[in-house]
């Protein structure tokens, strides 16, 4: 048997016997002959039956080997390239203390919390998981977590669709690019109308009015994708000015200096909670920030624990309003979501109570000032400027002498991951570079050096 | 003694009653108590710290000078404020209120509750793996881009189909991204389709998916088999069904045998089928949904492929499909060059990317690790397993409980206390808390939904014999012993059986709101009376 | 049913009874119920198996092949055969029988447990240092001797001594180590000493490492306020003592004033001071051993410098000496040359090696990490907050237990249950099992042994106000509450009050002696009766 | 305060009142001012005041990237060297099973298991340890734990000394010489005569007597030093002629193939547990096996957890026999040991649980294959000769035509540690080499055609 399979031989035998066959083969009768593989070894070349195209299985030791080598082929963030790029993905400190307990076997291989009384670790962990996000978004109920800062804006649009019960979103070009496609493709599915609102001098320039209707809300990000910061209370009178809601994509970084969104009057945040405890990952598994109003909660998608007591009285932890979730309301549910990402909130909200009142803040100004430490550098490099004149906290953009896809490899060679290459909408050459509070002067300096070497 | 305590020490009241308690006390930790575990809230010491970063050697300039004023919040928001090592008790202790699949059997039906073996784990924190920026350009992540299309062969090759798409983070989003996938192919096609067609035994996020994906469900009934009929689904078959989404096994456990016959005849009218992989554990490397004339499929690898579940999630939803539907795949697609350097492709006629980046990348490289141990040998024995264990838990419950549809099964079994309930007073909830009494997590309850006080048990093949033996010994114990006392159960766990009832009707869903204990806001859908039915029905569902 | 059993399951008689559970059953882990856990062996099926190797591509000769026949055991040794599922998920089960500084507070004097910052076993598990052979040379080592030089210079500078060996793996091993070089340089000046001044406070390893060093114990009795006294140690003193072992604080928690005095008056007659360094988290960047006139001072890494416990090790006791001793240090010792290049050396008149290699190395690492994340500033304010912090909680408790040296005290306070064992029948045994219930570890008990019913509470610098503060309070309530029932204690953890005394008498040191569990062996020292009286005493002490 | 101290100033001084102080320095007040150190920042330059002459704290990455740093600047088996040494430290397989299970925080952050109501997990962890020791010793009892092979020896001189009331021991010159020397540092305060056996062929050549009086034990290593196999069952005539005990340092990775020492009539047996899932870590913490028979078990040094139960019966561990121990003989007890190596015990429990009956004969297996695969290679090259002929399991010497320490060193650039350079005692330029079951063909094939290179 495989590796994982504990059944010896005899056990097999014994077990087969009590159920009244006499082969692990006959388990299996009940699939038409001519759908089935065949069992056994596989044919050396050219046999007749029909087995799995697939090698048979490594040693374990082999198998770390094999990941090892695949893990070598890459040039990862920190030994091999110091990292300035961001756009969604931030290089931030991960302490070993969030790492080591989050990972904790029962986090890890638990379920859902189906059974809440052999589930209050869980639970507890993401009842004070909302707690943290309701605190940093503004906003009285967050959900237990969504896949990612891309999803969670289709769970947005859906929720403000449905609420309004009108198909039209004004998505400001500040939202992250990716995440404007992702709603894009999921928009074909459920038939809204997303509306792109172009950014001027690096923010958002609110129409007055745009085709096709009045929108069921708009979405801003804050800082938006090229680093701006939006002038959020703006996007609220211009949403209220058209009786529609208002989703700020924030980052939770951002939560360290800024106001936050609810209170500035925004009905449902999202984000990206990667910068919370996760590493780069390739991009993923990362997390799906959710926040609404209790007015909205009922939309909510999604999981939602929430406290109450047990038959004695005890405070104790549960899912709740399960009846907007798809296993009860099914087509009717506020959404499809059920696997979320449970793990990766029980580690921002470790991270989140690593940090504390006064980490979140200090996180926050270290990487604006890295930030600024990086821009001030490179823009003093001669055809380097910036891409647009706005108010920048943690990111920047700027336009470049060179094709940035260019100088992002050469600059690989000179042991920097050098930012991300813009996209054509927003102008020629742009190239956006992020500075966490991982950044030190010598690096920004050094960087700046190689840069300045490259673009000339 | 002194009064250094915190507010909410005090909020909480005399210490010595059972509750939560401050510092560094264990009694929330079952082996010391059984106590509540204070929140980290209530941990909090304002000025106290954990965090600690690099020295960056950089001018200090100060909040004002960074931010604007009029963007500047007055005041930073407040956030637990406690030590390392109370953050690390805290989340230590809880982890002592939590089961889960490495401390005994979860035989949870249809979650495939499997062991995830360590080596995987390792696979997700290899620096190399971990700490790479998906922005990277492709020539910087050969060995990121070489483990995807590997994967992805593999992957497809286990289904029997032709391409892939790896971002789906889980298997409802897999659901979600292949009707479109059905959209897609249906619109290029020319044909305007609207309905999908479910069976009534389908998981909940059948249904929603389809929705979302703009159609409308029509449920096909099960029949006495406990299968899809033909006949059933031969009258609902006409040139408006987009196609048909199936699991196979079912969520019964059973094989739908007229599978080929139900592929033509949703060909026939032009409908595609997909395939829900939450059931794929049973029938790895003996049968394959490509070879039974699906065009789409699922896979939920944090079921069969061994990526713990994490309380929930993350997981990974991959889904595979025949030529057809190869060119709207979404993308960007890790592609092997004709000159072996790996690369991102955009399928011609892509639906679109589905997913910030490129999915649940560390999750997927979790499964890579674990298809490569396993290999093509180890993957049958897996299934074969599976199906023996649940095959043999069925056989033990004959005469304890009743069993719908008693014929062989596949990976799980579904048993129903219908007898229990109207002869004893005992309900499937009931069983289901009392096994926890026994030290198993307990199955499935109340799904699927066509069955009468549903149990749904898979044991999964990384479960011994003994163990399968030792669950089926509690469940006969307790179908034996089975008296309205059960409605008490559990009462040897950390806590008691839960007000979920109370936890809906007056909304706690924060710390802050602990105090103002709101009722649940009201006259949003579902209306009152429908929403406690629901309510209800929901105890214990998946 | 079937009889899929293990033999051991049928030995363990009828499941469903309290009693070791096969399989994947967790009645044993507190959340579950209050099983008992099964053994490995238990657990075990012949053919079973967890174990995986890489591929070697070798000629595969047999045993036969590759052993003379004469060497080659008949059948191999057998062990428990488990899947890498029953592993995991047994030690993962017993793991929540455990106790341990992750989880709560554990005032257990002369330990000194605190918290073990997560950062440090990082460090321990770098592969840079961690796959490093020990017989690599230095060239290749350069990174570990750096390290090591480095902290060997920090804790010399930390205790003021002038040089140190970090070979020993813990503090006895250290106090021997210290012995002999005390022996050493004193045959060196041509002296036969035979004798070791002890206090009567003193831990058992100094005493033990005395006798192991070829000394006799001169036990000095404490005076009234629990320190050594000056008149009572003149007497003893004279050409025969080759030293004195002292730490100070002393295990009362006490710090000896007189500690220059002493030191006089035994440098006074040739003899040298040891500086047991158990106590070192008192006085860390307040005061040092040399200053105070020690020639010889081992360190508890694993109490002062935050090395896990382990559960009882693995520790370090790295010893520290004056100039004049340095030239006897065991080698070979990592050393800076002049070139800024690191090598090995060994001393002059060396005492020779007294580890296989070069110590608890990974502990070293882990206990360098915490050297320089604290630093010069950090370690002092250590030293503050552990002596606030028992110095709280000796006024938190006055009123409910006896004091018996009530004036400030260092980093651990010793109260006394004298009175409640006379008035209320409650011994210091009681309390410290009451106070599992009341989830904390208990404190030390009937140690140091001057002290009647004694409990040694050490709270530590890492335990919040708020912990210390719970801490009392559950003690005062004990006391408070106290009464005959309490000999019941605990209660309601995860076993009730273990029989020791059963344990001594009816031997049972492995699985394989369960059956035959053997009557003790009698004839060999100590005698029955003083062994039924120590064996008493044993009970709880450290 | 440090980084792990919770106190908060407002706190301190809330706690400072209730026990009379207004300062922290009056904490200290006991302490003769003279022997203070001062408080607060350390003066710049010249300060009069005594401070410890330590650079202030890092921040944790700070520490990190220290350690990072170090780690760097070491040559560690796996990615930069390929292992063939031994000489007691062996490059064995670690499962990750092992490792997260061993390390988990209720076992790393536990005190010996004084309260045996809140330690049943390490208590019976420690006793599936001993029942392991016992079984592959094939003695009756073992301890749970001791620090390491070479000390592991020094308790049993202890033991055979008091024993037998004789001061003499013969050790056979194929005892680790690293752990004679320990034994001879100890053996100065005890006072025991350590009489050393030559080698003869590679093999103990037992005397019929030897100086100084009758010995109380004979101590062999199987394997020897150089890898040979000795006459275990010869020994014991030996020690019985002479009215001796015997005892047997065992490597635990023989136990998959040789007969134990008790079942050829060893009383004592030690080892060094390092090859059970310990890496090779510079060398510690390691783990000393040490057993014995039933007769001898009131001499047992360290700790011993034995079987009983709770007052309800339940079945429950505790340590025991604890009158051997220093806290209560004090200056009688068997030994000083007190803290021991449980946590590496553990790890060792586990790892045999992992190997189980058929792995562990595998490993022995694999090490044997790779270990004759690389003799016969290595032997073929011209100038390479056995050191001695004898047969070897896991490990052999060969004698080279240039300097060991050389070949070691050239061998290191081209991707190899070469093996060890034996002590003179074991004639002239002598090589140890040890192959583990992670050598391949490969590896092993490379090292031969590198050696010779080398030896050119
Ligand atoms: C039958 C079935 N289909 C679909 C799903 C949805 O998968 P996921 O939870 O990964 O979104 C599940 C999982 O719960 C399932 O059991
Ligand atoms: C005062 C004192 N001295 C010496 C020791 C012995 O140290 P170790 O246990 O590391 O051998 C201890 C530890 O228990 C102790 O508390």
């Amino acid at each position: 048997m495989g590796h994982y399979v504990p059944h010896t031989e005899p056990e097999l035998a014994e077990m087969l016997a009590f159920v009244g066959l006499s082969s692990l083969d006959e388990l299996f009768d009940t699939i038409p002959e001519a759908l089935r593989l065949a069992a056994g070894p596989r044919p050396r070349a050219g046999g007749a039956e029909r087995h799995l195209d697939l090698a048979d299985g490594l040693s374990e030791p082999d198998t770390r080997h094999e990941l090892a080598r695949l893990a070598g082929r890459n040039a990862a963030c920190g030994p091999d390239l110091v990292c300035f790029a961001g756009g969604g993905a931030y290089d931030h400190e991960i302490p070993t203390a969030v790492t080591s307990v989050a990972f904790r076997s029962e986090y890890v291989t638990a379920y859902t919390p189906y059974q809440p009384e052999v589930a209050q670790g869980v639970l507890q962990a993401l009842f004070e998981y909302q707690t943290m996000v309701s605190r940093i978004t503004g906003l009285a109920v967050a959900n237990a977590s969504l896949y990612d800062g891309a999803t969670a804006c289709v769970e947005a649009a859906n929720l403000v669709v449905a609420a309004k019960r009108r198909p039209t979103i004004w998505l400001s070009q500040g939202l992250n690019p990716r995440w404007r496609e992702t709603m894009s493709t999921f928009a074909v599915g459920t038939g809204h109308e997303l509306v792109t609102v172009d950014l001027v001098d690096g923010r958002t320039a609110w129409p007055d009015a745009a085709g096709s209707g009045e929108p069921a809300a708009l979405f801003v990000a804050q800082p938006n994708y090229l680093g701006g910061l939006e002038d959020v209370a703006e996007a609220r009178r211009v949403a209220d000015a058209h009786g529609a809601l208002l989703v700020v994509a924030f980052d939770p970084v951002a939560a360290g200096l800024l106001h936050t969104p609810g209170s500035l009057g925004a009905d449902v945040v999202v984000g990206e909670g990667q910068p919370l405890g996760t590493p780069l990952s390739l991009g993923g598994p990362y997390l799906g920030l959710f926040a609404t109003t209790l007015e909205l909660v009922r939309r909510l998608p999604g999981r939602l624990v929430g406290e109450t007591v047990d038959a004695e009285g005890t405070r104790a932890y549960v899912t709740t309003l399960r009846t907007r979730e798809q296993d009860i309301r099914r087509e009717r549910a506020s959404s499809n979501v059920c696997t979320n990402q449970t793990l990766i909130a029980v580690v921002a909200a470790l991270q989140m109570a690593w940090l504390g009142t006064t980490g979140l803040r200090e996180l926050a100004v270290r990487c604006a000032r890295a930030t600024r430490h990086t821009r001030e550098t490179i823009l003093a490099i001669e055809g380097v400027e910036p891409l647009a004149d706005v108010a920048t906290l943690r990111e920047f953009a700027v336009r470049l002498p060179v094709e940035p896809a260019t100088v992002i490899d050469r600059m690989a060679e000179e042991g920097f991951l050098a930012g991300i290459a813009l996209e054509e909408e927003y102008g020629e050459r742009g190239l956006l570079v992020a500075a966490t509070e991982r950044r030190t002067r010598a690096e920004i300096d050094a960087y700046a050096a190689a840069l300045e070497k490259v673009v000339r | 003694m002194t009064d250094v305590t915190t507010d909410s020490e005090v909020a909480n009241g005399a210490s010595g009653a059972r509750g939560a308690k401050p510092g560094g006390r264990a009694t929330s930790i079952p082996l010391m108590g059984h106590d509540e575990e204070p929140t980290i809230f209530e941990l909090s010491s304002p000025g106290r710290r954990a965090w600690s970063f690099r020295t960056q050697d950089l001018p200090e300039w100060s909040a004002e000078e960074l931010v604007p004023a009029d963007q500047l919040a007055p005041a930073p928001v407040v956030l637990a404020e406690v030590s390392e090592r109370d953050l690390v008790a805290h989340y230590t202790r809880l982890s002592h209120r939590q089961y889960a699949v490495d401390l005994g059997a979860y035989p949870l039906g249809s979650c495939t509750m499997k062991y995830n073996p360590k080596v995987c784990d390792e696979a997700a924190s290899l620096p190399g793996l971990a700490d790479v920026h998906p922005a990277a350009p492709a020539h910087l992540t050969q060995g990121w881009l070489e483990l995807l299309v590997a994967l992805g062969e593999g992957l497809c090759e286990v289904t029997g189909m032709h391409d892939i798409t790896l971002q789906p983070p889980a298997g409802a989003a897999g659901e979600l991204t292949g009707l479109l996938l059905m959209r897609a192919w249906h619109e290029a096609q020319g044909r305007q389709r609207t309905k999908v067609i479910i069976p009534d035994s389908a998981h909940g996020t059948n249904p929603a998916s389809v929705t979302l994906g703009g159609y409308e469900t029509v449920t096909v009934k099960s029949d006495e088999r406990g299968c899809v009929s033909l006949a059933a689904l031969q009258e609902v078959l006409d040139e408006d069904v987009a196609g048909i989404m199936l699991t196979n096994p079912n969520t019964l456990g059973l094989f739908e045998e007229e599978i080929a016959e139900i592929a033509a005849a949703v060909h026939e009218v032009g409908g595609l089928l997909y395939y829900d992989g939450a059931n794929l554990n049973a029938i790895l490397g003996v049968t394959r949904p490509g070879d039974m004339g699906f065009d789409i499929v699922h896979m939920n690898l944090h079921k069969t492929f061994a990526v713990p579940h994490g309380g929930g999630g993350p997981g990974a939803g991959p889904v595979a499909v025949s030529p057809r539907l190869a060119p709207y795949l979404p993308g960007p697609k890790p592609v092997r060059g004709a000159d072996g350097v790996y690369g991102w492709a955009q399928p011609e006629r892509s639906i679109g990317r589905v997913h910030g980046w490129h999915g649940n990348a560390l999750a997927l490289a979790r499964a890579y690790a674990y298809l490569i141990a396993n290999g093509g040998d180890g993957l049958r024995s897996i299934a074969e397993a599976a199906v023996l264990n649940a095959n043999w838990i069925r056989h033990a419950l004959r005469g304890s409980y009743d069993i719908p549809f008693d014929r062989p099964c596949m990976h799980e079994c579904v048993v129903s206390a219908t007898t229990l309930k109207k002869t004893k007073g005992v309900k499937a909830l009931d069983v289901a808390k009392r096994l926890l009494e026994e030290g198993f997590h307990s199955p499935t309850v109340y799904f699927p939904l066509i069955v009468d006080e549903a149990l749904m048990i898979e044991p999964t093949e990384t479960e011994s014999p003994q163990t399968v033996a030792a669950l089926a010994e509690a469940l006969v114990r307790i179908a034996d012993g089975a008296s309205p006392a059960d409605a008490e159960a559990p009462r040897v766990n950390a806590v008691r059986r839960v007000d979920e009832a109370r936890a809906a009707r007056q909304l706690v869903p924060t710390f802050d709101a602990r105090q103002e204990a709101t009722p649940s806001p009201s006259p949003s859908p579902p209306s009152g009376a429908e929403q406690g039915a629901e309510e209800l029905k929901a105890v214990g569902s998946i």
